[in-house]
């Protein structure tokens, strides 16, 4: 069976959200948001997904510090974050290049991953550019570090980090990413290449599994109806959405 | 009741934000008081310090960009799909603005501190990142309930001298309803003066409905309205009206350039009052 | 949606409170779950605990004459004009229950470290009182942030293992409006898991108007909702009806005595019953 | 011009609250929260009275917190107390005499006190029975201190108590009352002999003013009224309230 790109990382992370009860999806993420749909289909419900900018689905009134809070009561099982850089212990910049705080190039900031970082258990790292700019030996601020002391209370922290080229998983005794799979197309020579930092890579590294059929249809049906409310141009243009 | 001044103008609010004021402002989809900012740079408002609540877009890059902000305290400025707010981004990076970098729990729980009338208030995480590095302001003690260890951060209470914002409804005894945007309430709760302006006037008393009460801050909290239909535009206003995008991607195109930016304003905002 | 169990009976919800729970209530005209209090003592629970937010009336009065209660975190129970608490006072002069005294805000302050997710909450007053002097579990240190000198309260972060209320709505979707009363809301944020019973089914889903929506809590918060109305009978339920202040005379009287208050019991919570 | 033991009240109160922007009054109050009325009537409103359980005359949706914050920000300048026991240092006991806890006679709780008392700078006791049960040399449990030490932070305290027989007010520097005038029938020797407590007594002490006549005016008309929406029978019963 054919399937997209965006299908197949949509598949790829609807299996890291596996017996997460409450999962929330922030902005300008309608990947991370399909595959929280995906599981909240195939689960009946159990698992929740909260969408930000939704209208439908996201069951809260989240003005003010209201999901921050539910974070830190344990009520938010997944979260989504980004980074201009990633270095490999986890740590995440949002903030900018070269010195602080006049950077050399500014980001917007670092939004709620100061906090959800720590407060989150399953945060999932997604950052399509995989290339030596984004991933980093060291980032140059931290807006979130990947790992901290054993006195520091961390419920949360990295889960995985998903890319253009593949899938690293987080190891969280060692504080370093372990390759896990890699996209159709993409090799590991050109994963080392393009990234900046060391990484585990056990033998035989081989593509990631391809969408589940019974998923991929319910993707291109259901799903795709449901996050063309939030992302319409998305679920046209990538899940084939006619609506 | 000695009801706060109600139903000035845009102008008016702005002229009573003197230079120098720290300015509590909602995020973009909370009701940000767009014509008021407009207006603030018509009036050349100087060494503005903003607090976003928790972040910002145009309407910080904007002031930002016209010469208004000495400093921001946030957690993010930007377009969102439409890119970069590239006011911000200049300023940050040559330096002609201080910025506080912040998470967005940590903005909320500084106005609760506020709020609540304590010196300040515990947040976890933050510990071991280059934002709390940054903040000489922000301190870590052992939590003393814990039998050893377990680090924490205390923040200070910030109290705003000016919360700004636009709300769906305002009435004649000075209640404003901002439904449920509890960052415009405890905005409210923790400035130390509220001028906002709002969409439409409610007819009666909002106190009196119980299902708007909920939604409702009341006159003690509000120094001043203004009724400023289309008061949040081009953002959006809850139940009212949708962000104009069009209108926003042209504004961040325009705002990559000093020229491009000027033209903007001398369009959008001073060009407006000129035809006013 | 994994939606509450909606719609059971009072009785139900009691069975869903195990003995020894630690049960968070709202003040007597704050929504006072009062048929599942008498649901409770049907079922002879045993050993609760009540943590009253941040006061109670006839509900804890009723819980402690029935000996279902072994402790109470209050600021104060009360029959207001109709006089002293009687059930409450005795067992507290008897020692037959443990007491833990606190002042309003310590208790919303207790709760709200809960619903932050931060291990205490800083409050300003208390210190040089008794209520302090009696309290263990809260701390004094000097502000961290204040140059020397300083002291002020922290409380530990409390968090029910039942929020207990009466809501004027609840939809099929397990969405519940308490309108104004923060305190429910605080409640259900604090707690483990929160049992409501709605005096209404809301015809719809209450968080597609903009109007309910800033008065909802949202099923993530919720567990069970029970239909009952009339269900804080003899207290008031804020726009539906006013307090039974005949009977809560009544109720006052009864309660003086410990045969009165027996009396009381068998008419208007084992009869009732009876009588279903 | 006569008057009523009440009307006088509500004029001795309504003094002590000149000058207040915002004026609280708990329950069972109807004497406090007539002087706020006529404040608030009188100053056209720039005093703002809000009596709890009004509809009218409570300008805030006041569930949770709210009032406790709101002292704390400092939007409250003057609030009311009672006490079961009162004593000479402004203490006071909300709470149960004897032992704690199991107290020979408890008394419902501290309610707000333990804050309030320190965060509100004018609060007013207002206890009628005049009696050495009630005004004790030492209380025996402290709900609310009187005062506090220096490092404490506390804009607020007692500022007067009022009761059945007389005026006290409160000496912050030296944690003491002072007699300030004696209600009509009443004399130093029956405060004497009914105060637990040593107290300051300037020589000369005489009755409190009488009720203004415009004041009292305003209480027979307006005031009546406003109040009878909260305490119907106290505005019939003592203010002559026709509704």
């Amino acid at each position: 069976m054919e399937f997209s790109r965006e299908e197949l990382l949509i598949c790829a992370v609807a299996r890291m959200l596996d017996g997460c009860r409450n999962i929330a999806v922030g902005t300008a993420s309608p990947i991370p948001g399909s595959a929280a749909l995906l599981m909240q289909a195939l689960t009946n419900g159990h698992a929740r997904a909260s969408i930000l900018g939704s209208n439908v689905h996201n069951p809260f009134n989240d003005a003010g510090p209201e999901l921050f809070d539910r974070a830190g009561q344990g009520r938010v099982d997944a979260f989504f974050l980004g980074g201009g850089q990633i270095d490999g212990e986890g740590n995440i910049n949002l903030v900018g290049t070269g010195p602080y705080p006049n950077s050399d190039t500014r980001f917007p900031g670092s939004f709620g991953s100061g906090y959800l970082y720590f407060s989150v258990p399953r945060v999932i790292l997604f950052r399509e550019e995989h290339s030596r700019r984004v991933f980093v030996d060291k980032v140059d601020f931290i807006s979130a570090p990947g790992w901290s002391p054993p006195d520091v209370h961390r419920p949360g922290g990295p889960y995985a980090l998903i890319t253009s080229l593949c899938v690293f998983i987080y190891d969280r005794d060692n504080h370093r990413f372990r390759l896990s799979g890699l996209l159709p197309g993409a090799t590991l020579e050109e994963v080392r290449d393009n990234t900046g930092f060391d990484f585990d890579c056990p033998d035989g590294i081989g593509d990631i599994p391809p969408p589940e059929a019974d998923r991929l249809e319910l993707i291109r049906t259901r799903i795709a109806g449901e996050i063309a409310e939030t992302y319409p141009e998305f679920a046209r243009d990538r899940l084939g959405w006619q609506g | 009741m000695d009801a706060p001044e109600i139903y000035l103008s845009a102008d008016e609010i702005a002229s009573r934000i003197p230079d120098g004021a720290l300015i509590g402002v909602p995020k973009e989809d909370g009701g940000a008081a767009m014509e008021v900012t407009r207006a603030l740079i018509r009036r050349k408002a100087k060494g503005l310090r903003l607090f976003t609540v928790p972040v910002s877009s145009i309407q910080a890059d904007m002031l930002i960009g016209a010469g208004c902000v000495d400093e921001i305290e946030t957690s993010g400025v930007s377009m969102g799909e439409f890119g970069f707010a590239c006011r911000f981004r200049a300023a940050v990076q040559e330096g002609t603005i201080k910025i506080k970098d912040a998470t967005c729990p940590a903005l909320y729980a500084e106005l609760q501190a506020s709020e609540k009338g304590v010196p300040f208030m515990p947040l976890r995480g933050i510990l071991g990142s280059d934002i709390h590095a940054n903040r000489d302001d922000w301190m870590t003690i052992d939590n003393p309930l814990a039998d050893s260890g377990d680090p924490i951060v205390l923040l200070p209470a910030v109290k705003p001298d000016v919360a700004l914002f636009h709300a769906r409804y305002g009435d004649r005894y000075g209640n404003v309803w901002v439904g449920a945007r509890r960052e415009c309430v405890l905005l409210a709760h923790a400035s130390a003066s509220t001028l906002v302006t709002v969409e439409e006037i409610w007819d009666g008393n909002l106190m009196d409905d119980d299902r708007m009460l909920a939604g409702t801050i009341p006159p003690i909290y509000v120094d001043t309205v203004a009724h400023a239909p289309q008061g949040a535009w081009p953002l959006s206003l809850n139940g009212a009206y949708e962000r104009d995008g069009v209108h926003l991607r042209e504004y961040a195109g325009a705002a990559k350039t000093d020229d491009g930016f000027a033209a903007y304003l001398d369009q959008h905002v001073f060009g407006k009052q000129a035809a006013a």
